[in-house]
């Protein structure tokens, strides 16, 4: 009898308080969204199962010596998982579009704004007292906008990482719904007549501006930005093993084996910041809400900025490319494609956004470094 | 300490997007005298095919109809 | 000449102590089964290998710095190296025959009587003297009876570390025995006319059945026992990423590349604890003995149980697909095949079996996690 | 003690071995229920191939003759 | 104001001292090595950007908690990276030539005079007062003259990690540099006659005798060397692996996945101690210089003991194998073959100049054991 | 002090040379004693093809006629 009861009171069911059932069902749906909604699986289908995991009641996965938190503390506080993850995105990035047309790097620029009108949106409710958000994890809620997972992973993990959760699954679920945010936004900041500009080919690049274009990159950003060198030297690197075509067995793994198993890892770990007692707060929901408007706000920049260029330039660009900027790569840049073959059939978008759609990448790397800079 | 808080953040913000622009407006420029010089240097380099191309769409189609063939003959 | 004295104090022939050679020999052993008799080679080789590089004498490869003693701690302490393996297992394996006959949970249900049998056996021999080993050593050596090399490594990484190396070899060697253990017991258990029951032919499983079957697992095991989580939840999360079907390229590279890396180091570090002052005792071989038993006791209890549930159920089941349910996926099944073979040339139990194969490594697992509720 | 060791390890049995049959018979009704619930929502659902597979076995074979044939190209 | 003025302080441009600038340039300097003269590219590009990464003012990537100075410290400072690499490398090896003609076992042996010769030189430009070498700095710098990657990594990290930069920059850069160091010594020691020296066909070897023979190679090491044991106990292991036929699967990935992986890390790794306060020092350029000069008495070493092996042998070999025996796998070797085919057009080297070209990597790991036995 | 390091210096090159040349002299011998007794064991021993390959050059040729084939195939 006495070890029946051990049994019952060691039971998850008996330990278990509201809030760990309550993301247990959010964990299994974020595994629905991943599976049935094809919602980024390969980081939410880790995510979610990692919040199942974390919030097991007595199995304390997620802390102490418990499995994902070892995960976390090796792969996430040290900054490992998302640098390899930003390598192995740099080795699957083509700036070919980019260099054939590069004044797109300022439409990648303005959709930056997200993050920065974001990050004030959030200091403003905490004025108003309706959140309290510091500067530091302010920063990292804007970081979202920038659509780009790890950098907001890794941003989060050195300003905010009680946040870093809450953040990972905004960020992931935000991307994932691009198709949804954006086409609304983009059809009321442009005209129809805009929509149908037609862009002209984009020229040939050579496999000598492929190779010298990452290491620019690299040293403009060791000149300028020191703290945004992890990240966007990891992206560089990635980047010229792929290019360089000498090391193609290493930038094969990069894009392969490795990114797949720092993946999986990346997204059990982040599963592990989401227990009970940390995700099921009011932050969350500000996170929630702010992330969804840096989305829209850098959408609507990026448009904004092809439509300002579009005065002073004779080359026309399509502002739907503009969009793009906010990264997402390369669901956003697939939306700009889409709107723009419902305003003429005949209108392929698709290589044209690719520019601005990596640039978005390198801007809110630069953001991130700058909000790391002034805050980290 | 509110107002202090919401000057610091208006601050960086300000600071923070000219960087941005100012970082991507060099690059807009290094970027374009480099493809210059790079071109002048190499008038007849090899270009990579026709064009710029998304690798990951057409790699994944390629893959994925090379999976299929394997699959194909795992079944007969 | 006092260089050449202290070349020859130094040298692993002058250092060696009797144990020592022993082990090496044992090492040799070890790779002779896995390469000629190709016994479970993928672990043996690298357990073989890793006992004759700690038994040098004066290389200490298996203590302090050594890299074996660091490629132990950083991958069994920690229990990152067995989790991850269930991971890949999980990713291998097939629920379909479980979920096209769930009865078949019984089969491995029962044959976990192996565990606990052998349990109670080591803790009896200790009451009569034999032998001296403490609850948490007799349940670490039970779980040899699982057939689950994985779990075995990982409850006596918890319960008995000092005991992790015999236990490991005894798990696999006899997983690798299994052709030879199970006919004889399987014969002397069953009648020939049992041995020729005819089984209905298994149905279609959907999908959506083996996406919602981990998912499942999961939960319960959450709710009912907590401390099989990490394990179960591991081998849930590799078999969601297979059937899901949204992350082929995680799910290929946890079949793969992972579960190869993990395997090789996992190997060594397992070979670390084959140091001869800790695996030379009296100790050892009461652990082979007593893995030996639990192997019987379970092939004998899945068989009894088989007939058990024909008493009850109309849907006869062959009694040999009974012996699966120790898990020692898939050689058990195989061997339920060949022995059904001999009795009717037309009966084909391979399918029948995975289903108790598989529900025995639930059933282990389970079993872990009693073990390590109550004594860990 | 000796006896204490001896009813402990009986009382952990029989706890043990209990448990482990009424988690996996409460798999059996949990799994059987879902099945069904799976069936009525999705009557015609797509099925995987014809009745369940060892993807282990078959793989391998498949792997081993892709393989094979790869060295024989390769000798060629 | 404030904020542009602390803006520009944190730029790299206001923060780089001149030492880092030329560290950027030498970081380019690699890189274009790798990539345009394709100097063991797989290598020299992440060694090079790993040092441009190190000297970016103010990003402190290579001290402290900077992410590569982490790669350094789980990686390096362990030994696993070179351990992993060697295990590779052995997966890759093929002891068939050897086999064959096991007395070139004694070419590589010979070849090792480069390594002890530049260690007596180096302490003896130290005796003069031209350097300040410590002995096992010394013996770290011999070590180039292994011409072995992995070997002088792990005996750098042991003997001497404030060396190790400039160690395995020199190493890598001369063994790419092979094709240009030897040729001339070679035609220097050799007379044309003997160039054109015909070998008698290699026998074929059968399967059990390169089964057996790394398991004879990690008996010897254990017995007699026990410091060598780390190195070829991990080269043996990945070479039975990969010989033994019944873990495919597990040598496969070592030779694709895993080696892929631990070089990009390695690569970063060895980039960290690039550092301009450590590299840029007088020392570089005697290590520079010593290593060069171990390359060529290696290789002089090994064709004279070809010739003194042909007074006392009736089957002659070509002397031009002898020079393969500083490994430098299979760079070596294919010289060899060059030189041999300007001599008689007919001449195949190639096979022939396998065997020694293996031995020279067991006989660096039996130097560098030495060296650690007596110096560590 | 000089002159003890250039000593100690000496004897290590004498020792540690001496000391490779016997542990790969003594391999030659061991090679060869283990070659001559597994050819006795296993006269009819199944050799591995036609002579010792060099692995490493012959697969990444047929590696790099593979990826070919493949890139050639996705081209079309
Ligand atoms: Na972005
Ligand atoms: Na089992
Ligand atoms: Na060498």
């Amino acid at each position: 009898m006495e070890q029946l009861n051990l049994l019952w009171i060691n039971t998850g069911l008996h330990q278990m308080v509201w809030g760990q059932g309550l993301m247990l069902l959010v964990g299994i749906l974020l595994i629905y969204l991943a599976i049935v909604k094809k919602f980024e699986p390969l980081l939410l289908l880790p995510i979610g199962f990692g919040a199942i995991l974390s919030n097991i009641p007595g199995a304390d996965l997620a802390v102490g010596d418990g499995i994902l938190h070892l995960f976390y503390q090796v792969g996430i506080e040290s900054g490992a998982f998302p640098l390899i993850i930003f390598m192995g995105v740099g080795a699957l990035t083509d700036f070919g579009p980019l260099l054939a047309n590069p004044k797109t790097l300022l439409l990648g620029a303005a959709a930056q704004f997200g993050i920065f009108a974001t990050f004030l949106g959030a200091i403003g409710l905490t004025s108003l007292g309706i959140f309290d958000f510091s500067l530091k994890q302010a920063a990292a809620i804007g970081i979202i906008g920038g659509a780009d997972g790890p950098t907001s992973i890794y941003v989060a993990s050195i300003l905010a990482p009680e946040l870093l959760g809450a953040i990972a699954v905004a960020s992931y679920s935000y991307m994932a719904l691009v198709p949804l945010i954006q086409p609304p936004i983009m059809r009321a900041f442009t005209t129809s007549r805009e929509r149908q500009i037609k862009m002209v080919q984009l020229r040939d690049v050579s496999k000598t501006e492929k190779i010298v274009f990452p290491i620019i990159l690299l040293l403009l950003v060791a000149l300028l930005l020191p703290d945004a060198a992890p990240l966007l030297g990891m992206f560089a690197f990635g980047n010229l093993m792929k290019e360089s075509g000498v090391v193609d067995r290493l930038s094969d793994t990069t894009q392969n084996a490795l990114i797949n198993i720092v993946t999986i890892f990346l997204g059990l770990a982040v599963g592990s910041k989401l227990m009970a007692e940390k995700f099921l707060q009011l932050d969350t929901l500000g996170i929630l809400l702010l992330g969804l408007v840096a989305f829209a706000i850098g959408t609507m920049c990026g448009l904004l900025m092809a439509k300002l260029m579009n005065i002073f330039s004779k080359n026309k660009v399509n502002p739907l490319i503009g969009s793009a900027g906010v990264s997402a790569v390369p669901m956003a840049a697939r939306v700009s494609n889409k709107v723009g073959l419902e305003a003429d059939p005949h209108n392929f978008l698709l290589m044209h956004a690719m520019g601005p759609n990596v640039a978005g990448v390198i801007g809110s790397a630069i953001a991130a470094g700058i909000m790391i800079q002034f805050l980290g | 300490m509110d107002s202090k808080l919401l000057v610091d953040a208006i601050n960086l913000t300000l600071f923070g997007m000219g960087f941005v622009f100012v970082f991507l407006a060099l690059m807009v420029v290094v970027t374009t005298l480099m493809s210059a010089s790079v071109l002048r240097l190499q008038p007849n380099a090899s270009l990579e095919g026709s064009g710029p191309v998304i690798d990951d769409g057409i790699d994944e189609e390629a893959e994925f109809i090379i999976r299929e063939a394997i699959k194909m003959h795992r079944r007969n």
